[in-house]
């Protein structure tokens, strides 16, 4: 197998776990729909006060962003285990890592594009000041791949540890913090009228950091699993 | 156990006998709502407070009763649907709901159109409306849930469970304006007693009530026509009907 | 022939039982290996280690001896492993599944409609995998042996769900691949109906208590 | 022989294939009837018909004709079916899983050790099932037919998976029951080695189009 | 089979499925972890302040409750449908409903009952006032069952379909909300000094009603599946 073939795979992966996830018509709107239910929730729970509801605002749409990314983890993996198909990527002479990338690319597509796509609206819903939106939609845009990459290290431990599972997400979530501190920090800034640059800057630096390590990490996850 | 599984169900009488009633129908409600949104529209006197913009209540109070009634309708086709098993009742589910949908959104959007120069806001978390929201989310549901099995039977016996759950929120919508401080009016009109409004305003509100139940009518039954071609499509005489349908002639 | 497979006192001790000890096999080209045994002796256990997905608990296990060193990926090429769990994708289609495993298994599916015709999957091609029969789906999993042109394959109870013209179309590939000069270990409890040239059976037998069953 | 089953002009269409149209039944106390096949030919579907599982399109159907009028729920506790799928708790251990299933059949296990002897599975009672092997989870499901006292079993290919010893035990526990007056509609993709004494075979032949494949 | 048998298998059920659960080892903390999650993260995304925090705190509570509910949804019923437990309960001679109601009792002692005893510790961390304490716990009281009895019925509808996430909120979410505006506003009349026997009652009434109901459409939601 060559480069070219290589990617065509990860193509074809990428292809087959979006067909998928169509097929079973539920998925596909799956974290669309819980992104807007929760946001929808929210100013019931809290009272429409706009000033309360425009503070919280960015918080509330990053903690969405984080359990997305935990909602959509234990299907990462978990078919692909049952039915097999895991093994045979182990035995595949693809190399393991463009696998994994894959299915962060797919998680994220999934799960992190349509919370970019739709944070304006809601922004919009949640009644955060106008100032904020251009940064919020920045770190969910840079934050989160670095979501989907953590969670799939996380699903790939746990599809057959099964029980190390809770610690696992327990183990996730150091990671994820300094993530939403960064991230709410930034529009926090903006909406105070200071620049954000310095973390969206370092937010950006994590990313690529995330997304190189992340594939090794996955496919070891994975080999470890499989027996 | 003694199951009696009957054929198919008489589809094509269902078919012709709606088909009969259609231009009725249809041409009714186009008279009826014509005369009720000029008269309403046009003719009816400005209100002493609210000026022309009240205009919208001969849209909205129809569509907002309409959506609650249509729901009930389509939650009675649930139970017979599920329990003597008739066809044609499952069908009228998929025709009902995105009427049903259609008629909650109009309501919806002329409420919160109306609700701009009344309350000074779009929209709010009140009670009246989320519960109307929550009546779109049941019409979207019980549709998405028709149309996600492979067998339309288990669908529609997954949606009639559904719609028939959903039912609770009927009376909610109704009373919501009671049981929470709502800024939504309570009941002007539905209290016959003595209505709230003079009959200048209300008779040509009732003319478009009864104007919008039929075509209501009118939709569901074009509605169910087609579902029942849909689901009887390899029965010959849907081919029939294809064949001689005028479209295809073209 | 081309020596594919050898190994030396594996042993394998799963739950405080010793399944297998000492257990040592060589596998060249055009030959066959019907591993046997009751339920639960420990077949499906061993294949899994022959294709490297079970650590072995002691002994050695070399594929391809003489690609190993200069071509570090060439079992993973040459490898081909159907086990129990068929890796079929209930959502999708007989085709996507054919198409996803050729990608996986670096492979080349010339023409796909022919691959369908030959396992009997024409005019069910466009139906998601779940709504296939057990058989059905099982010919799906077993396309992959018509596409491959891996030299060893290991098939833990490849005729499972398969009807009769389906266990004899098997068998004639069985029969293609090894006169090509492939090796095949397979389970299976039925006995072969086809006789092939070299075949060698390997017996394992119910498992011994080894007097310490908690770990 | 009392009569057990009786079918009238069964049909079963899927996704616009008629898989059988047409055909009719009788299962009286005593008999075993083999149900055979191609793969996808509609074995299960019948099957799943047969056991309420899936309703007809058309045709009549009747389980215990002479009790089901005053006593609605009799099939209920007089029909016993194992399918493709085995209904075994992966988390849970042999034992707890019998027990389980003895309860939802609304059987009593007066042994439950015995029961584990006889199937197999004794020294393995406290190992979770998703660690067994196929073959023993498989005898999991089946010790349900030693502990059920209904009338009519139902078993889409109980052989599956099991080792020439299995098959042979599980013929002895179906001659009992047939001696004992119960009746067993199977299907198989290998032969019986045991003759019961009335055997009935129904063939489906491989699936016709209508032409009518999309609805 | 009689009454007795029944209760018994009731019983059986209940502990079969709880021991599947705690088998899993991830799954018999995970409820709790995800609310304890939340709750971290909240002060966290929001800042720390005192007041603004009190005032959504049990809104958030609130939300979580419903996530938790769809959380455990997946779990109620996919494993049996997967494995054919399903099949054999809906031939089964004991009444469905009853396994229905085991079912829901399961899924109310793994994600009801620990948030409700977590919760006066969640008020803690997200500074509700004390005052709010009691009828917090008491509208979680009663309202996480009625969760889990709807979330039932939801997945008893979606569980052929292949996850049924989507679909299944989006069929949950419209039911939860009236119960979240009452749960919360009872909350709020607390704090503001008012009694909110009304409210409760209101849940109290309606918890019975569902429970009752639940049952039997969760029957035939299953009847409906298995084919
Ligand atoms: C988005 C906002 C709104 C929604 C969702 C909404 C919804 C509804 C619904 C569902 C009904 C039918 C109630 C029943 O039959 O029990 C209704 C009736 C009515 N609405 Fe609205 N509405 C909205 C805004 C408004 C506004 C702004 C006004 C005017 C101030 C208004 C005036 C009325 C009136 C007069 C009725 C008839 C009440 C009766 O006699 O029952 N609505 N609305
Ligand atoms: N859920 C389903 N939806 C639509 N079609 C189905 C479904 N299940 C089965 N079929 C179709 O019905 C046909 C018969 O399936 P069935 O499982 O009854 O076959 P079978 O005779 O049991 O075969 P096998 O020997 O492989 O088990 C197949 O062609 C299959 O495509
Ligand atoms: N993951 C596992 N963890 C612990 N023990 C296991 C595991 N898998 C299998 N075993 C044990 O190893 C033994 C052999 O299992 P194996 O699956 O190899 O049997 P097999 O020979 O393939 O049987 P069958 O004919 O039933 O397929 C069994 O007794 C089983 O209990
Ligand atoms: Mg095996
Ligand atoms: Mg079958």
């Amino acid at each position: 197998m060559n480069k070219a073939s290589y990617s065509s795979l990860v193509w074809a992966l990428m292809r087959r776990d979006l067909s998928v996830a169509m097929r079973r018509k539920s998925d596909s709107i799956n974290p669309l729909l819980f992104v807007l239910m929760v946001v929808t929730l929210f100013p019931i729970a809290v009272g429409p006060s706009h000033e309360v509801l425009g503070r919280i605002a960015a918080g509330v749409i990053w903690v969405v962003a984080l359990l997305a990314s935990l909602l959509g983890s234990e299907r990462l993996f978990r078919d692909d285990y049952v039915d097999g198909t895991l093994e045979q990527m182990v035995l595949s002479p693809a190399p393991l890592e463009l696998l994994a990338l894959a299915k962060i690319a797919v998680h994220w597509l999934l799960s992190g594009l349509p919370l970019v796509i739709l944070s304006p609206f809601c922004a919009l819903l949640l009644k955060l000041p106008l100032d904020g939106w251009l940064t919020l939609v920045l770190t969910l845009l840079l934050g989160t791949p670095m979501l989907s990459a953590m969670t799939a290290i996380g699903a790939a431990l746990t599809v057959s540890l099964g029980r190390g599972g809770a610690l696992l997400s327990l183990l996730l979530l150091p990671l994820f913090i300094p993530l939403l501190i960064f991230a709410t920090a930034a529009v926090e800034s903006t909406l105070l009228g200071m620049p954000a640059i310095g973390q969206l800057m370092f937010l950006a630096g994590f990313m690529v950091l995330t997304l190189t390590l992340a594939p090794v990490a996955v496919a070891a996850a994975i080999k470890v699993s499989v027996n | 156990m003694w199951r009696w599984l009957h054929p198919y169900a008489k589809g094509q009488a269902t078919y012709q006998l709606l088909g009969r009633w259609l231009p009725w129908l249809t041409g009714s409600a186009l008279l009826v709502l014509a005369v009720g949104l000029v008269w309403g529209l046009l003719f009816a006197p400005p209100d002493y407070q609210q000026g022309d913009s009240y205009r919208i209540i001969f849209i909205h109070v129809p569509s907002a009763m309409l959506s609650m009634g249509t729901y009930t309708a389509m939650a009675i086709a649930a139970l017979v649907a599920l329990v003597w098993q008739i066809r044609t009742a499952e069908w009228s589910i998929a025709a009902i709901a995105p009427v049903g949908a259609v008629l909650t959104f109009i309501s919806l959007i002329t409420g919160a159109a109306w609700g701009k120069p009344m309350w000074g806001t779009w929209w709010e978390w009140d009670a009246r409306m989320t519960s109307q929201l929550i009546l779109l989310f049941l019409y979207l549901g019980v549709l998405a849930l028709y149309h996600a099995f492979n067998d339309s039977r288990t669908g529609a016996k997954a949606a009639s469970i559904l719609a028939l759950v959903g039912v609770v929120n009927i009376p909610i919508i109704h009373f919501s304006v009671y049981w929470w401080n709502s800024l939504h009016q309570g009941a002007t009109i539905t209290k016959f007693a003595k209505p709230s409004m003079p009959p200048e305003m209300y008779i040509p509100l009732f003319v478009c009530i009864f104007g919008f139940m039929l075509m209501t009518a009118a939709f569901i039954t074009q509605r169910l026509r087609h579902e029942i071609l849909r689901q009887e499509l390899h029965r010959p005489w849907v081919q029939q009907v294809l064949l001689n349908s005028p479209v295809k002639e073209q | 022939m081309t020596l594919l497979v050898t190994a030396q006192h594996l042993t394998s001790i799963r739950a405080g039982r010793v399944l297998f000890a000492d257990l040592s096999l060589q596998l060249h080209g055009g030959d066959v290996m019907h591993v046997e045994g009751p339920n639960g002796a420990g077949k499906s256990t061993l294949l899994r280690m022959l294709a490297g997905l079970l650590p072995a608990q002691s002994g050695q296990l070399m594929l391809f001896p003489e690609h190993c060193h200069d071509d570090p990926d060439y079992w993973r090429r040459q490898l081909l492993f159907i086990g129990h769990k068929a890796a079929v994708k209930a959502e999708l289609t007989a085709l996507e599944n054919l198409a996803i495993q050729a990608q996986l298994d670096g492979a080349v599916i010339a023409d796909p409609w022919q691959l369908l015709e030959t396992v009997g999957l024409l005019g069910l091609e466009d139906i998601p995998a779940q709504q296939l029969s057990a058989g059905q789906q099982r010919r799906i999993a077993l396309a992959r042996l018509w596409a491959s042109h891996a030299q060893l394959w290991i098939l833990d109870e490849p005729f499972t769900a398969l009807d009769v013209r389906g266990i004899e179309l098997l068998q004639q590939r069985f029969a293609a691949h090894v006169q090509g000069g492939g090796a095949i270990i397979l389970t299976s409890h039925q006995r072969l109906s086809w006789q092939p040239p070299q075949l060698q059976r390997i017996a394992i037998h119910s498992p011994t208590d080894t007097g310490l069953q908690y770990e």
